[in-house]
């Protein structure tokens, strides 16, 4: 396998509410990344996958746990990192009406990572910006024109070029195309993957969207109110998905094509809501909407079992076949 | 479903509008046309913009008053609604035809309580005496009917306290309560997540078959079109270019639109994903005469520029309005 | 619950405000140039008699203690002396106060009734003649200073087609009502004296339009675009679609969440209504607290103006908090706890 | 009905000058919309003219100022006299026009001392939301706010020299906590669009965010709030030289003209009335302008 370039280790991050309630987004998560690798992580609302990607950046602070960056240890450090740690992660975020400042053309936009990060002439940089939306495959004039004559899929692009202009080996791609059409989405889906191999760039893929995540991981993190319930290699877990939400999330999925259909396991009911991250049920955080819990499931929470080789899950049904005496 | 085909609830014609936006004008649906049959559950399909929603908001003459009727009628049950007088539409409104809208947040009024809204729609949809508890009933019965636990706290609810699950089905109570025939889901999951989307979907497909109800279910996911719609329309910049029984149109699409959307739709399956169109959707203010997709399609020749194609009948039933239905496939 | 709540928060937050402001105004009126205990008692008083002033008032001291002994004395009701009236602030604003309140009710509540009709009619005749019309004359009504409209009126009704009292005051001279709520007409009502409550009205009615005039037009125009914004809203299309008639929604569903903004910036229009008093007040020979403050500002009364000063700002504090638990009343989001 | 021929194969990317030419036709056709904004544009055009070039523009200017002339004091409005004369038998036009560059430089020096204080310090509570910073300076604000503006400027103003300088600084004095407010809302709405946190990520200095990123998305929003204030501070500084501490005779002001007008009020009705007029034209003027300019700015950002 190839290089381990990040590494997080019981991850928790909560946000305190002015009414004494606490926020648990991210409440104990364990992932690692390959350098070359995207690994999706994919999560309903109150899920805290965007909120994992924010720490990772530096916007947050972890409350708890360690990420281990290329050896360093940045889960506590926001924004005082180094100019090379904040140069080497990137990030596209979602909203492509929000990523680019409306007022400012789209050189100078870009030009604001390559002021910081390089030491490239004003004119050099003016030409570098040009190279790298080339790079994205959009045309050098766009340079000169303003977030608002461009369609949301060349906005994104264009969100891509400014992360590239670091030079960066990891990049999280914060749903980067969910307010996209599907046929402008394909176009920046496809350029995301041209660029991973050209520049061997490590990417975490975040999306709520598993057919997407099919077509575009290597890996796949499945995250519920705040904790992992599987992660596999994206043909394992789409082989044979174990979690009982995972399960759920995928027969949920409404599909285009009957050979689809045939890779919904079982159908399983989507029933209930998801409950808000500031009342997480205790125990198994998804046991109010799942069909097999036992009693345990309310009590305590599920730790990781590795059931196929890389294929894991957090849930009591799988520890018991292995432990039948831990349900006391 | 075809032996119901001569019992038509809505027809669609010829269909134009344009809006007026600060004095430049936009023609955003040009020369849309289908009809729902009773019982029939009929798809729209298209990208953002495209003219999905207008479609749905002209059924029932709630258009902005920015929008311009260029031509075209809408025959509900074999009158024009945009002739209708008055009383006719607002009888249309109550008992024929209702809508539930994408964003359930934006659909309800955040300053009035659900029993405020819900008993004001039912007020008028029922007989004028009758007695306010019996309309009460009737909401709570709607709100059971659509899974929601303990209707009577939801009625002392306001919206804002109510998740975006919940919300879309109170709208959707408020829908189906009052006995209307034709409902037009304006992509009703859109703005929810996965597992939510898939519950109220279920929902409506229940409500739909109990209720013997007609349905045009608007959605830019094929995969809720697939799993919904028995007949379909793909809709391009304003116009349809395609239309026939979901099975064939998806099984073999045939106008070039229709199929590179999609190759672009990520399958589970896995086995990538394609190119993207080329281009963007059109200007409306100033739209390509002659076939709306010509300037983004592979196979574009003279008169697709110069000529609006009219649909061919390709297989029973199954339509395209493209110059070379009978070669693309 | 939650009204309390936000009332004993916003009540907190009031209070800090208020310590800053009245040192900002104390410090402000002690850089006055000159002494100010020879300015209070003139240029002809003794050395000595100045200096025992000074001693009682403290103004040898520093600057932090002279604060001190005048909050401490605020506190208790005390706002010290006025030098032009002699006699002490409290006792003068009890006297002038009511005199501007009742100016003020009559040119702040009334009024918005009108401007929410204007506001609704503007919005149901968008682009038509009676919107154009209303329009047209809020940008003249609300371009025109307070003070204008006063002097235009007394022109115009006092003078030109006398038809109403040109000399100002709160009443005609044969008229003696006794004080009980310290608001003329209801006095007068109360009194049994209906030629005197007409009289007393007719002396408030020019005051208090010209007072009323601009926040009206401004309130009505709020309305209106927030009616015409929300017309758009898919939850009006929404019960459009359910077959409400369209004059239900009009009058209930689209009027509520249209005047929630127009009634949350009332506060300050409240605030702007005492502040164009001050003039309005001197041209009608209003026996107000306004006018009080305007001569006490012109002959540089410090305790007077200070005590003014702080009177506003709780005036203001308070109709903000009023203003603030009407909107949670109509808005229920308000009522919401705040979450992440 | 029918749209005229285009050929759609061009691409979209228009060049630099078109799109600027494009920008500003749809500006003007954004701001001429309404044709009061036209009136507005023409009123402050004629007002800017006059009030820095009036002095050679009115019959009489040497009646702006210490001049009297008994012989014709208190004359009607006449062909001679448009606005008739005052008590001195100095010429009411002249004396009105001559009092715009005063008006004018009121609030040229108001605003630009207000809007950016009050954006420095509305950016930097708007910036650190949340926090002490955030709270002690909108505390500050507050207090400002908690007095009528025209109570605060009048109590400023009388514990200065009353004199044209000191009602300036008065009026700056209680106007900059509206730009503190506006620029604070801005911003802290701004505050979470993600490109201001991809210029933290990525390092940016505070000076870049605050002035290349947050800056020009307040300034449409400062702008307008500017025009339309300049009648409002025409409006406070009238009031306030009513009361006799603005400008000082024998140099006209339209407020105390107005106040020594009064006095004389049913006879010689001209010497109120046409001041009166005055304010109400410029004060129409600069609202309807900035109602034009902010329909105008709207435009551009969709």
């Amino acid at each position: 396998m190839a290089e381990k370039i990040l590494e997080i280790k019981g991850l928790k991050k909560y946000f305190p509410l002015p009414n004494g309630q606490v926020v648990k987004a991210v409440d104990g998560v364990d992932l690692e990344l390959y350098a070359g690798e995207t690994l999706g992580l994919v999560g309903e609302s109150g899920s805290g996958k965007s909120t994992i990607a924010y720490v990772l950046v530096g916007m947050y602070e972890a409350t708890d746990g360690d990420i281990i960056f290329k050896g360093d240890n940045i889960a506590k450090t926001g924004l005082h990192r180094t100019l090379k740690q904040r140069g080497d992660i990137q990030i596209v975020f979602q909203d492509p009406g929000s990523s680019l400042n409306p007022r400012r053309t789209i050189e100078q936009s870009i030009m604001v990572p390559l002021e910081i990060h390089t030491s490239l002439s004003k004119q050099e940089a003016k030409k570098q910006v040009r190279k790298l939306l080339e790079e994205v495959g959009l045309p050098s004039e766009v340079a000169e024109g303003y977030p608002r004559t461009l369609g949301g899929g060349e906005r994104q692009l264009v969100s891509v070029a400014r992360a590239l202009a670091t030079n960066p080996s990891f990049m999280i791609l914060d749903e980067p195309t969910s307010a996209l059409d599907v046929s402008v989405q394909a176009k920046v889906i496809n350029k995301l993957i041209d660029l991973q191999k050209e520049f061997r760039l490590s990417y975490l893929f975040i999306t709520h969207d598993l057919s997407l995540m099919r077509n575009v991981a290597d890996r796949v993190a499945i995250l519920y109110l705040g904790r992992l319930c599987e992660l596999a290699s994206t043909a394992d877990f789409f082989q044979k998905p174990l979690h009982p939400y995972t399960q759920m999330l995928l027969s949920s999925v409404p599909v285009a094509t009957t050979e689809e259909e045939k890779m919904k396991p079982v159908k399983v009911l989507s029933t209930g809501e998801i409950p808000s991250p500031v009342n997480v049920p205790p125990g198994c955080a998804f046991h109010l909407r799942c069909r097999h819990k036992k009693p345990i499931c309310l009590r305590e929470q599920p730790t990781r079992r590795e059931i196929f080789p890389g294929h894991y899950v957090w849930c009591h049904l799988f520890e018991q076949k292995e432990s039948p005496g831990s349900g006391k | 479903m075809d032996n119901a085909q001569t019992d038509t609830i809505l027809e669609i014609k010829d269909l134009s509008v344009s809006f007026d936006v600060y004095g430049s004008i936009s023609h955003v649906l040009d020369g849309v046309s289908f009809r729902v049959n009773r019982g029939q559950r009929v798809g729209l399909v298209g990208e953002s913009g495209c003219g999905k929603t207008t479609t749905l908001k002209a059924i029932l003459n709630v258009l902005p008053p920015n929008a311009i009727l260029n031509k075209g009628e809408i025959l509900f049950e074999g009158h024009n609604v945009f002739t209708m007088v008055d009383r006719q539409l607002a009888e249309m409104r109550r008992t024929g035809a209702g809508m539930i809208f994408q964003d359930p947040s934006s659909a309800l009024n955040p300053v009035f309580s659900i029993k405020q809204q819900f008993m004001a729609a039912l007020k008028y949809a029922f007989p004028p005496n009758t007695p306010p508890k019996e309309l009460y009933e009737i909401a709570v019965k709607a709100l059971e009917d659509v899974m929601m636990p303990d209707p009577e706290r939801i009625m002392n609810s306001f919206p804002y306290q109510l998740s975006g699950g919940m919300r879309q089905r109170v709208c959707i109570a408020m829908t189906i309560a009052a006995g209307r025939k034709l409902v037009l889901a304006d992509e009703p999951g859109t703005s929810l997540d996965v597992t939510i989307q898939d519950q109220i979907m279920r929902l409506i497909d229940r409500l739909v078959q109990e209720n013997d109800l007609s349905v045009i279910m608007v959605a830019h996911s094929l995969g809720v079109i697939r799993e919904f719609t028995s007949y379909v329309n793909i809709m391009y910049a304003g116009t349809l270019v395609e239309g026939g029984k979901t099975r064939d149109v998806f099984e073999n699409p045939r106008h070039p639109y229709t199929i590179a959307l999609m190759a672009c739709v990520p399958k589970l399956t896995g086995e990538g994903i394609a190119e993207g169109i080329p281009g963007r959707v059109p200007d409306y203010t100033a739209p390509p005469t002659g076939c709306r997709y010509f300037p983004r399609c592979p196979y574009a020749q003279e008169i697709c520029r110069a000529k609006k194609p009219q649909p061919v009948e390709i297989d029973p039933g199954h339509w395209v309005s493209c110059y070379l239905a009978n070669e693309v496939s | 619950m939650t009204i309390i709540t936000t009332i004993v928060k916003r009540l907190g937050g009031a209070i800090v405000v208020l310590l800053g402001l009245s040192m900002i105004i104390f410090s402000l009126m002690r850089i006055i140039p000159g002494d100010p205990a020879r300015l209070a008692l003139g240029p002809t008083a003794p050395e000595e008699i100045v200096e025992q002033y000074r001693e009682r008032m403290h103004y040898n001291k520093p600057l932090p203690t002279q604060y001190y002994y005048w909050i401490t004395g605020v506190l208790k009701g005390d706002l010290g002396v006025s030098t032009v009236t002699r006699r002490n602030v409290t006792r003068d604003f009890a006297e002038f106060l009511p005199a501007t309140l009742e100016l003020v009710i009559w040119a702040g509540i009334p009024p918005i009734f009108f401007a929410l009709l204007l506001g609704v009619l503007g919005a149901m005749y968008n682009n038509r003649w009676p919107d154009y019309l209303i329009r047209f004359s809020s940008y003249i009504i609300v371009a025109t200073p307070a003070f204008v409209w006063a002097v235009l009126f007394m022109l115009i009704f006092g003078y030109w087609l006398p038809i109403l009292p040109s000399i100002g005051g709160r009443i005609s001279m044969k008229f003696s009502v006794p004080s009980v709520t310290g608001l003329m007409v209801l006095d007068a009502l109360i009194d049994a004296q209906p030629a005197a409550a007409w009289d007393a009205f007719l002396h408030l009615l020019m005051p208090s339009l010209a007072l009323a005039l601009g926040h009206t037009m401004q309130e009505a125009r709020l309305t209106r675009s927030h009616m015409l914004e929300n017309a758009g809203k898919d939850y009006i299309t929404m019960i459009t679609s359910q077959g409400v008639p369209r004059r239900i929604i009009n009058r209930r569903f689209l009027l509520k969440p249209s005047v929630i903004p127009t009634v949350s910036i009332m506060g300050l229009d409240i605030a702007s209504i005492f502040g164009n008093a001050f003039l309005v007040e001197t041209i009608f020979n209003w026996p107000g607290i306004s006018r009080y403050a305007m001569n006490a500002i012109l002959s540089k009364d410090i305790n007077a103006v200070c005590g003014v000063v702080l009177l506003f700002g709780v005036i203001f504090i308070l109709t903000n908090l009023l203003v603030d638990v009407v909107v949670i009343i109509l808005d229920p989001r308000m009522r919401q706890t705040r979450t992440a | 009905m029918k749209a005229k021929t285009v050929d759609a194969t061009t691409t979209p990317i228009e060049t630099t000058s078109t799109r600027q030419a494009e920008l500003l036709k749809r500006s003007w056709l954004k701001f001429s919309e309404s044709k009061v904004s036209i009136i507005g544009l023409v009123i402050v055009s004629v007002f800017l003219l006059l009030a820095l070039g009036g002095k050679y523009l009115v019959p009489y200017p040497e009646h702006i100022g210490s001049y009297v002339d008994f012989a014709n004091a208190g004359l009607p409005p006449s062909s001679k006299h448009f606005f008739g004369t005052d008590l001195m038998g100095r010429d009411v036009f002249s004396r009105i026009v001559g009092s715009f560059r005063n008006t004018l430089m009121m609030g040229v020096v108001v605003l630009s001392i207000a809007a950016p204080v009050g954006f420095m310090v509305g950016v930097t509570a708007g910036y650190n939301k949340g926090t002490f910073i955030d709270t002690a300076l909108m505390r500050v604000t507050d207090m400002f706010l908690a007095v009528p503006p025209l109570v605060l400027a009048l109590a400023i103003a009388s514990v200065l020299e009353p004199n044209l300088t000191n009602s300036m600084l008065a009026v700056t004095a209680m106007w900059w906590p509206w730009y503190a407010r506006l620029s604070y809302g801005v911003t802290s709405s701004l505050r979470s669009e993600n490109y201001i946190i991809y210029a933290e990520l990525v390092g940016a200095k505070l000076p870049h965010i605050i002035f290349k990123e947050i800056l020009p998305n307040c300034l449409s929003a400062v702008l307008t709030k500017m025009t339309l204030d300049m009648g409002y501070v025409i409006i406070i500084a009238a009031t306030i030289s009513y009361a006799g501490l603005g400008e000082q005779a024998p140099r006209p002001a339209l407020g105390s003209m107005i106040a020594s007008g009064v006095k004389y009020m049913p006879a010689q009705w001209w010497l109120t009335v046409f001041p009166s007029i005055t304010i109400m034209l410029i004060v129409l003027g600069f609202n309807l302008l900035g109602d034009g300019i902010s329909s105008m700015l709207g435009a551009e950002e969709i």
